[in-house]
């Protein structure tokens, strides 16, 4: 029995070609043609409907809605903030969001405060949605921490850089929470390039034989660092799932209500000992990688643009000026309370001090470490001999 | 319980076994570890008794074990993790240096990390490429893990006692060719620390410092040269990560000669750290420099030539007798 | 979009049960019954029709059925031969193949002379069809080498131990025969349990990626040492292709016919760019892991016994008497050949002697290298204290 | 061509150009290698001008990009392949100490490995976490490996252009925060041998030993001490393996005493082996033990936290002091 994938398949070459293969490139399936996303605003803010996924937003109020829209707009605000910030030198690095809202912020509010979200380095929407102050975040990219918050107060672990790894850490976490007989589940976040590492096809079969209540959720916005989608995949992304015996979707990432459905109802079979499934979202990395990043060298700006019609927050507005959920006092209010808040991430964030030397010692070890202490004690001997010298 | 005889891979199956009764937060995971009872059987009868939520066999992928380990441990579970040998360590080795030891320094000490990495190491039993390896430096070298090798029973079942109560990542070298040797082991003792080292036999001329599987050779070594009225005194280092460099200064300061022996390859092994720290500790005490004994910068070798490639009683002897002759 | 997997559902728990999960194992999906198998053969001998495959065995006459049947039963003979040397002391280790003959033979009789094989430590079978000396394969288990033949002789990589491994090589070998421009194909074997490392699946996606030629042939013979393939998967396992973007197949294992048809079809379609393939051959491992295995810990014989009847040599046998292809004399001849071969190997391997005990650093490097010249000096000078004092 | 100057990026860029135009069988592969140019630009350029077949943007997996450089290799392929930052090599472990190394040793020399691995590496340059990492013993540990890091411009194509040409794997490591420091190339030089260190300044009084990164701060320290009266000789040993003692010996015979640097933590770091060699070889000859100045036993600590953690002048000078108070 044979599964034919879904990509459009080159013809066979006919024998009269003498058998010999072009080079690879040029044999290469076609991409195929986008699937159908799960979409529930258009581009343009119109409600559509979807039979599946539209009892997972029933209940949402005009409320829920202007909640998603201040999320977004307060997310994109202080991203903007920690880039130029960044510019100004008071961080290192900024690996910006921008475009990825309506990802972040739905699939960060579908989760309940019992679940568990291990992240990325650049969820830092998803950090708002679980209460992480969004000051907190930026320890890390300042370089003065390499994860500044606890875990556990949030259910919000800390950034993981090395792509993928995360992935098994919440399949881990998952099992564990099944062991428990908790009724949580665990959402793993991760990008289009991190599709390809080991760690995270193992993640899909634990979770998979282990049946853990852990939801993968793949931002697809279409690049790592210069590397287009087609570089990890020649299929969509969302149909790996299946292979490893949980369902995939893809999503409109740009459209917050969509995942937010779409997260619900993967998180809700989590929690009901359905196991794992894959969630692919959609969606679009408007700016460059990072701050150190120059997008201008490997992609054409038009794509840039294209997306920008596809705006998650112009998209929310445009459905709920049109359904009268929110009037200008809203949006009024709404830019003042983003400026108070980049008002004081940059105040917060200029006044964060440099750790004290002694830090490169402390928590190497949770019980301690005879080696560290010598070393400790040989540093600190070291540097109160500068104090000595009145400071060489 | 009072005191057993037991052979060393026992002597672990009832630590692991102790452990699992004490706390219902440990688990053991690895390939073949519940039915099976694992390759060389140290898991045995553990699933059939504490079942297979406690024991788990895990799919075929080293990094999935660690990395789910390492999630499990978050979750405030106690993973011991099964790596069926040395020589497949590798494929966890990011999450291993990567994650879990960094882990908790990274949550400025929110989170802890105990996990123990059981891993049967070391030659000598004539299996085939990467059954036979000795990785310890490649562990002992990074920064957050700890890492210990018992040589006998009874340290075997209370290090491993105290590797799955420490709150830190434990790598556990065992002896794979000394699991079916018996030694004492006394279940209502109180045990040293963990990173302590040991002096196994005491002597005057020459000290010898190895562990895990080479402290047996060690001591037949000292024996054979007491024999030749040379008093060798022979530490078990016990640890690696941290290494017991007191215990070792001390030694040499009285005996003034140091050989370390261990089956990893002799360039960058554990020894050169050794004879490093120790020449530095003790420089105006050493009569000879520090001299090592390991294994040669190959391959490991096939089976019919491991017997030459380890070192054995001869190449130990050789060794103490340059030192002795400086 | 939701892809499903193809395995039973639990049915959603109801809300009456308090929403708590249970044991992550007892809410597991059921197995799925079982997908159809390509199969040319029954077990009784038959032959049976297959649209999509017969054509690549039409063209095979008497001859070649009987080759196959020959192939198939010296390489049991041999193996069994191996597993009496290891009971003897001739041999550390023995991986036998047993119950294995077809879906090797079958694959490796696909191949064309300048196709390459990656095999694991247990193809035997392909080996023989590769024409690599069977003593050959003895030195590692018998511990005077790591790998005893020159892999471009017979283009038969060495066998490599440490699980999926070899996948990512034959997808790197398979990209080169693609920039050569060659028509060659590459087959890359795996075990069920290797299904699930990172590597595996790194090498699916690099094949997709670059479309290379090389067709993966995972051996499920039900066990991983004591794990049986739910351990790995809740899907059957020629699925995993699909989510890659590439086709996979489930044949019967156990039909040499049929695994001939499917290999050759997947070759074909590497050769002519069609990029890569899975095969996923259904058998089963009638003997211990290896000569150190204890199956009686963690299987039940009641199964062997039931594959006992799936038999891929006796399957043969009842075709080609069916069908009048062999008379006595064949069958008789073939078993004074086995026996021969038997000896054969046997005085090979006895007659196997140790390696120089200087081998232990030769090709450490190809170049050379410091340390192993100063070490290879001492080590000759130490050898050569013994001699002086006549042999310590 | 000449003498030109170019800062190392740039040298290691014309050489990987070089062997492109040389060898239709090099190929370079990695992460955003090809239109991008690499995250440090040190392929910039290549791809247009070579094409996607020989320069090739790979998935994101190093275990993967590693493995399928070896089957490339096996083909007759000369990948040169990159890792885009120090602590991203660990996925690909598995295939490097496994795989790459062992591979010719396997099949008794009958295939070769050719492929080299570049690795940006060491801090300084105010990363986040991962991409300051100094691994580099962690590779001269495992038998089968060559392990190199150039300290200049000339070094750096140079060496690059050996690697390549060289027969065995070797793991090139960049010191990535001396990527814009410029120096001369001279590309019709004829090179030394690529695993021999160079005296990179002569003096009488003690001999510190450095590669990559710190051998500027090397001879820094040494100009600093001069201005003190006191006369460093400076070893760039540009090989970790094999490491080229007999230059260190010769080196250590005429000054009496020996500092060794390098960023990586001490513990196990390559020090640690020249230590106890050069301890072994002029064991009479030393006026001091060996000193090592490095990282600490620490996870690499936030960017803000680096310039204490990292060796520089002072710490050099304080442990040139030390030892020449012995
Ligand atoms: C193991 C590893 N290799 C390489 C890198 C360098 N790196 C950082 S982000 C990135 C691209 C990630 O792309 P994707 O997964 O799509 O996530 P995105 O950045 O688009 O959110 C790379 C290659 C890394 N962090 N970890
Ligand atoms: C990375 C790695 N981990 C563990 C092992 C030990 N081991 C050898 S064979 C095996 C089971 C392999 O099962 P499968 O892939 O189904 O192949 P089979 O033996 O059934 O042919 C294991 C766990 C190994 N060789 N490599
Ligand atoms: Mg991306
Ligand atoms: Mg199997």
């Amino acid at each position: 029995m044979t599964v034919e994938s879904t990509a459009a398949r080159t013809p066979r070459r006919s024998s009269t070609s003498g058998g010999k293969r072009a080079s690879a490139k040029k044999a290469a399936p076609k991409k195929s043609t986008e699937p159908e996303l799960v979409q529930l605003l258009t581009p343009e803010g119109k409600r559509v409907k979807n039979a599946q996924y539209d009892e997972y937003v029933a209940g949402i109020t005009a409320d829920d809605l202007r909640g998603l829209y201040r999320d977004m707009v307060l997310t994109r605000r202080f991203d903007a903030e920690a880039t130029s910030l960044q510019r100004q030198g008071e961080l290192g690095l900024w690996a910006s969001l921008l475009g990825q809202e309506a990802a972040q912020i739905g699939s960060g509010r579908a989760t309940r405060d019992d679940d568990y979200v291990f992240p990325t380095y650049r969820e830092h929407g998803v950090a708002w949605c679980r209460g992480v102050d969004p000051t907190n975040l930026l320890g890390m990219f300042r370089g003065v921490n390499n994860g500044g918050w606890d875990p556990n107060t949030n259910n919000f672990h800390l950034y993981t850089i090395v792509i993928g790894s995360q992935t098994l850490h919440a399949t881990g976490y998952a099992m564990g929470v099944a062991k428990d007989g908790a009724d949580s589940a665990v959402i793993a976040y991760f990008g289009d390039g991190a599709s390809s590492q080991g760690d995270v096809a193992e993640a899909f079969t634990f979770s998979a034989v282990y049946n853990a209540p852990v939801v993968f959720f793949c931002q697809n916005n279409q690049w790592a660092i210069s590397e287009p989608t087609e570089k990890q995949t020649r299929v969509p992304l969302y149909q790996r799932a299946q292979g490893y015996g949980f369902p995939g979707v893809r999503v409109d990432g740009n459209d917050v209500l969509a995942v937010l459905a779409v997260t619900k109802w993967a998180l809700e079979r989590a929690r009901t000992g359905e196991g794992p499934a894959l969630i692919e979202a959609f969606t679009y990395r408007m700016g460059a990688h990072t701050t150190s990043d120059d997008p201008s060298k490997y992609r054409n700006d038009d794509e840039r643009v294209a997306w920008e019609a596809k705006d998650p927050i112009l998209r929310l507005k445009a459905y709920l000026e049109s359904e009268g959920h929110a009037d200008e006092g809203f949006f009024a209010e709404l830019e003042a309370e983003s400026e108070a808040l980049g008002k004081r991430v940059r105040e917060v964030v200029r006044a964060m001090p440099d750790p004290d030397l002694m830090a490169i010692f402390e928590n190497a070890y949770a019980d301690g470490h005879a080696l560290v202490d010598e070393e400790r004690a040989q540093f600190a001997a070291y540097q109160a001999s500068f104090a000595d010298e009145g400071g060489k | 319980m009072g005191v057993q005889k037991l052979p060393i891979a026992k002597a672990i199956n009832e630590s692991l076994r102790t452990a699992l009764e004490n706390d219902p937060k440990v688990l053991i995971m690895g390939e073949d570890v519940g039915k099976l009872g694992g390759v060389f059987r140290v898991t045995d009868g553990l699933q059939k008794d504490f079942g297979e939520d406690r024991v788990i066999d895990t799919p075929l992928a080293e990094s999935g074990i660690v990395g789910t380990a390492i999630g499990l441990a978050l979750r405030g579970y106690r993973p011991v993790v099964e790596i069926q040998f040395d020589g497949f360590v590798f494929p966890a080795y990011d999450q291993i240096v990567t994650q879990l030891a960094k882990m908790h320094a990274r949550a400025l000490g929110k989170v802890k990390m105990p996990v123990v990495i059981r891993i049967p190491y070391g030659g000598g039993i004539g299996a085939v490429e990467h059954h036979s390896e000795s990785p310890e430096a490649l562990f002992a070298h990074v920064a957050g893990l700890k890492v210990v090798s018992p040589s006998n029973s009874s340290d075997a079942y209370w290090m491993m006692q105290q590797a799955i109560q420490s709150n830190d990542p434990v790598i556990f070298f065992e002896p794979k060719r000394r699991y079916w040797d018996k030694g004492e082991v006394d279940k209502d003792a109180i045990p040293g620390p963990l990173h302590k080292a040991g002096v196994v036999r005491e002597g005057t001329d020459l000290t010898l410092a190895a562990y895990g599987p080479m402290v047996k050779v060690c001591l037949e070594a000292a024996a054979a040269a007491a024999e030749e009225g040379k008093s060798l005194e022979v530490v078990d280092l016990r640890s690696m990560s941290p290494i017991d460099f007191d215990t070792v200064q001390s030694s040499v300061e009285k005996t003034r000669r140091l050989v370390v022996v261990h089956e990893a390859p002799v360039f960058l092994g554990t020894g050169a750290e050794i004879a490093a720290r120790i020449t530095e500790r003790c420089f105006y005490h050493l009569e000879a420099p520090v001299l090592r004994v390991g294994g040669y910068h190959a391959p490991y070798p096939p089976a019919r030539l491991e017997e030459e490639y380890l070192p054995g009683l001869d190449r130990v002897l050789d060794t103490v007798d340059r030192s002795l002759a400086y």
